[in-house]
């Protein structure tokens, strides 16, 4: 984890894109000192500027894509803070913290296999493009309720992408998990050298964790959790792992699937 | 006109009036994320870790926290490494900060604070003790020990019996009359009182209709508590003699001089902290800009200016 | 699936779970002032007025309003034209709302309660009685009345000899225990329990650092103090038998559907009659479609789910 | 005062213009039931939409201007509610409710006399132009602390206006009360039938009904007060006028000088 400038007023970001994607929201942001650091799986801290109080604290959000000195989000809006969040106008100035977190470790060989499942894709994207950067095998599986959320894997740019809804509204009429299973058969032997990268809803994530358990491969998950601080302060943002609660922010939010335990 | 900043409280030298509250500032975890080097440039007057107590606490279930209206809901439930880690592994690098550190205690049982304090009382690093009785999630029979005066006074004895130090209680706003229990803690020996810990609160998740805690019920804290929070300042330190550490909600230059002016002599900065880790800095800067304009000297000059 | 809105609240029949809390909705003052034909659409599913007294008052002096984050300060001090006035003014038209009015009273004495009950008894315009115990600006010896179980209970007891009719009393939130305030009531005689009114609290003029209300402290209402209205509908639904009207901070048709499922058998709406005089409307209408969405054929089916 | 529309979406009003007129803000809306019979003094209830709960409540502006379905006001940015209001972008919805209050009484014959102190002059503009389109001998006196507040000034079309700024940047040196003096000695014996119309803050609204009271003037002041409602519920907005209470919203906020208790 690279540290965060220390200057408050650096936190201060403008806009310069914000549009729908489909049932997503992508916010552009110039960050520079973000952007030349930033790791995939990494987040930051998202707040808009102003005196109102309410949303109080910003939401964490995965680190979508970085393109010269400009950091994008890919916001769902599920509640008030992340609605707040596609008000974004070019031109204003949002507080983004970051980059936090371990972000996914690369130094793996095997085929990467990237798993998706609705807004999760969005760190997943810097991910399969920093990948395939280096060359490595890279598989990638989106799954998503209906259309107007699977339109948004048209952001994955430097990798094929196998999409599903729940609907076969595009795509495959299936779960994601079923399309995960397909890959790691397809794999033959190489399945037990290969790595999942997993990032979506909590059941999906633990079916294809249990998928790969099955084929003998490894896998990492980002998982969610409600942050307030977003930087190992507040203790809140707990997941248990290995045993004890972990905080989300400072020793994950990539925790390898081994470790953690579900509940 | 010059500001002088500087503030005391009791035997306490501080730069400036404003300091952090428990639980919402960690400066070892925060040191290794942020570039600003904290232990040269610390932005508050003192420091205040989160509180410890004699056993190692894992805290409780996740969801800890929830954000509600201008608000946060959490049940962290006193997680922490215990008095004996927080000693061996977290005093010395503490000791290296250039503020004054208040080391805050809880316990399970009245007597432990007799104990926490008793192996604080030796370690010059600490400058004073703060008592955390007002813990929602720590609870006796079912009540915080901050809930009952008799409770609060036997807690305050026992630590002042253990320590010279500086002695600091934090007072829970969710009881009848506050000002009973701020003449029970300083009846029973204490120098100070923190005034507020968080509101007895709930939340349901929309979705599920859930409670939203792991724990169920949780602290609040946030500006939608600092109105309770400056009542309390208020009522407390117009009837007793010792010094308020006002805290609730506040976000701004201008929370600090109401606060001061509701009779604070310290101001605490807890959940806004989390809006942004340094926050700090520029509401200092912000609140000298403030008294310059406003042609007060000192914080001093302020206090208790709204009675 | 259709969804049936009809609630019960003991003997009265409701529309739908959605009213207004007292001193928060005028239908005289807002049927002169706005279009709508508020005594044929009446947009709540009960009517209740503000609380009136034995003896007009004139109440606090200004400023009685301060807003806070998510939060309104108020201090009006039970302005009101006095029981009589009200039986004779405003009775007469009051009674031609097409839905149950339930009339709200309070005294400085425990036995103007049941001088006020009695007044009210013999009338066919009033369905049910609310005792306001708990209006921080009416004090007995410096004190709320609600805040003593003692106090309480004899504010109810008498009004219940004075009353066959549906007993409702409203409890304040600022006490340590509210469970003992709520059993106080039902075991004197209550028949339901309001829950909560608003928290004591204060505010300084930033310009000023002057109290910025006229009575220096006062209520504070609104989405601030939602997480404390929740927790205390959902530990007195849990224990006690008697259906409880939620409120507090409510803005939203999942706000509502947070307090049924917390253990409220009807919701009140106050504060956010002021973000706008007809949002019950809206919110009536989205309440049905989120029920809708979710499957929930009536009110009473998520009445205490998340318990 | 006129009856407001019954459905909550007809508050629901699309800004049309939001420009900084000095130190002020000006906003329009199209509001058209408003426009169609808001009279000189009427105030509306001001609140931004969206999910966001803090500003809590609508703010009180005085309509400063009606032009067609406009409706226009004049923001001084004091706090949090008001600053808000000053990020109004064209496009964005406003929950506008109004007309409320009494508005001024025109039935009176004499010389007007306008007396307006900072951004208290909004709806004294709506009072100036309708006064003189009906023929009325109309006076205006506005004051102000310093040039960048005075040159709001300017949205006074219709009528001469004689201005001050207490440190001379702009119009004449001095406190509108002086200005007020030399009016009424000018206008000779017609001030005994002149009639003040005043808005401002309390010092100047006192001094200016002080010097009518020495002139022999009439005078209506429009009063300020902390509003949650602005419909008469909450009894939350009175001023002491009469020996009792009233509410400033229903029961003002025009107040025949008379009946005012100055504090
Ligand atoms: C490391 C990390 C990366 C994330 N990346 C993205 C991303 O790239 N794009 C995206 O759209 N979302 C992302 N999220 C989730 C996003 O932060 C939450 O959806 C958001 O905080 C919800 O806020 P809200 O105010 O809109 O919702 P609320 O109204 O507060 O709640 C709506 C739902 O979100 C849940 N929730 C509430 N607060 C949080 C919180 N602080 N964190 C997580 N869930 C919460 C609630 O339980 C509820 O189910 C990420 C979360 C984490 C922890
Ligand atoms: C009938 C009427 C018409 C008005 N017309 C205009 C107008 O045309 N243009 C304009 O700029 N202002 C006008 N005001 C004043 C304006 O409503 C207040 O300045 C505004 O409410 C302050 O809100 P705030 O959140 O910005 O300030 P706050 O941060 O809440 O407070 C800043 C200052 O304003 C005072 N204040 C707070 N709330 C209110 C309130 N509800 N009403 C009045 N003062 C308050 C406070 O005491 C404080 O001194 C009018 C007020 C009334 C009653
Ligand atoms: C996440 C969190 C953890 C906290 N932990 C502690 C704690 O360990 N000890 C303590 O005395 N207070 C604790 N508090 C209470 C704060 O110190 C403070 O009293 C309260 O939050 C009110 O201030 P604020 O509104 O500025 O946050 C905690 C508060 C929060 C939000
Ligand atoms: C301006 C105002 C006046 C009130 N007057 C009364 C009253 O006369 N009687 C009463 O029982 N409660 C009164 N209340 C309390 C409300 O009825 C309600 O219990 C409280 O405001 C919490 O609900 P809310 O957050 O939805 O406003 C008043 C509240 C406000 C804001
Ligand atoms: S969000 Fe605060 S510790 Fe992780
Ligand atoms: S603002 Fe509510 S009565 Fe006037």
């Amino acid at each position: 984890m690279e540290t965060v400038p220390a200057q408050a007023d650096l936190y201060q970001c403008p806009v310069v894109e914000s549009r729908t994607v489909g049932a997503y929201h992508l916010i552009a942001f110039v960050a520079g000192e973000i952007a030349a650091v930033a790791r995939p799986g990494q987040f930051v801290m998202i707040r808009q500027s102003g005196p109102a109080l309410d949303p109080l604290l910003p939401r964490p959000m995965g680190i979508h894509a970085v393109e010269a000195d400009l950091v994008k989000v890919l916001v769902e809006p599920v509640g008030k803070g992340t609605v707040v969040l596609t008000d974004a106008r070019v031109g204003d100035r949002y507080s983004v913290l970051g980059p936090l977190g371990n972000g996914f470790d690369l130094s793996g060989e095997g085929t990467a296999v990237i798993v998706g499942g609705g807004v999760g894709m969005a760190p997943l994207a810097l991910l399969a493009g920093t990948l395939a950067g280096r060359g490595r095998d890279v598989r990638c599986q989106l799954g998503f309720k209906t259309r107007v959320q699977a339109v948004a894997a048209e952001l994955f740019r430097d990798v094929d992408v196998d999409i599903c809804t729940e609907d076969g509204t595009m795509g495959r009429k299936a779960m994601v998990s079923e399309l995960l299973v397909e890959c790691l058969t397809d794999l033959g032997p190489a399945a037990a050298e290969a790595e999942l990268f997993v990032c979506g809803p909590g059941a999906m994530m633990r079916a294809a964790v249990e998928t790969a358990r099955e084929y003998g491969a490894d896998a990492q998950v980002s998982v969610a959790a409600h942050m307030a601080c977003g930087v190992g302060a507040c203790q809140g943002c707990v997941v248990r792992a290995g045993g004890e609660y972990r905080c989300a922010c400072n020793q994950g939010p990539v925790f390898r699937a081994g470790e953690l335990e579900w509940r | 006109m010059a500001v002088n900043m500087e503030s005391s409280l009791g035997p306490l030298r501080l730069r400036h009036p404003v300091i952090n509250a428990s639980g919402t500032f960690d400066v070892l975890a925060a040191d290794r994320v942020l570039a600003a080097d904290l232990f040269t440039d610390f932005p508050f007057a003192a420091y205040v870790p989160k509180t410890v107590t004699l056993k190692p606490r894992e805290g409780n279930p996740p969801h800890r926290l929830y954000e509600t209206a201008a608000g946060l809901l959490n049940s962290i439930g006193l997680a922490n490494k215990g008095i004996e880690a927080f000693i061996a592994d977290d005093l010395p690098r503490l000791g290296r900060l250039p503020v004054p550190l208040i080391a805050s205690i809880a316990a399970e049982e009245t007597n432990g604070y007799g104990r926490c304090a008793g192996l604080l009382d030796g370690r010059d690093e600490v400058a004073a003790l703060e008592l955390n009785i007002s813990c929602p999630n720590v609870e006796l029979d079912g009540k915080a020990l901050g809930c009952d005066p008799f409770l609060t006074a036997s807690a305050t004895a026992q630590a002042r019996a253990a320590t010279g130090k500086f002695l600091i209680v934090k007072l829970t706003p969710n009881v009848t009359d506050i000002l009973v229990l701020a003449r029970a803690a300083v009846e029973a020996g204490a120098d100070c009182l923190s005034v507020i810990n968080t509101v007895h609160g709930m939340a349901l998740d929309p979705w599920t209709l859930r409670p939203a805690l792991g724990h169920v019920t949780g602290g609040l804290s946030g500006p939608a508590i600092k109105p309770v929070a400056l009542r309390a300042v208020y009522l407390i330190s117009r009837e007793l003699d010792v010094p308020v550490i006002g805290m609730g909600g506040v976000t701004s230059a201008n929370d600090v001089l109401e606060f001061l002016a509701a009779g604070a002599t310290a101001v605490a900065v807890g959940t806004a902290c989390f809006r942004d880790p340094l926050l700090a800095v520029s509401l200092v800067q912000e609140l000298e800009h403030q008294m310059e304009l406003r042609d007060i000297a000192t914080p001093g000059e302020l206090v208790g200016r709204a009675h």
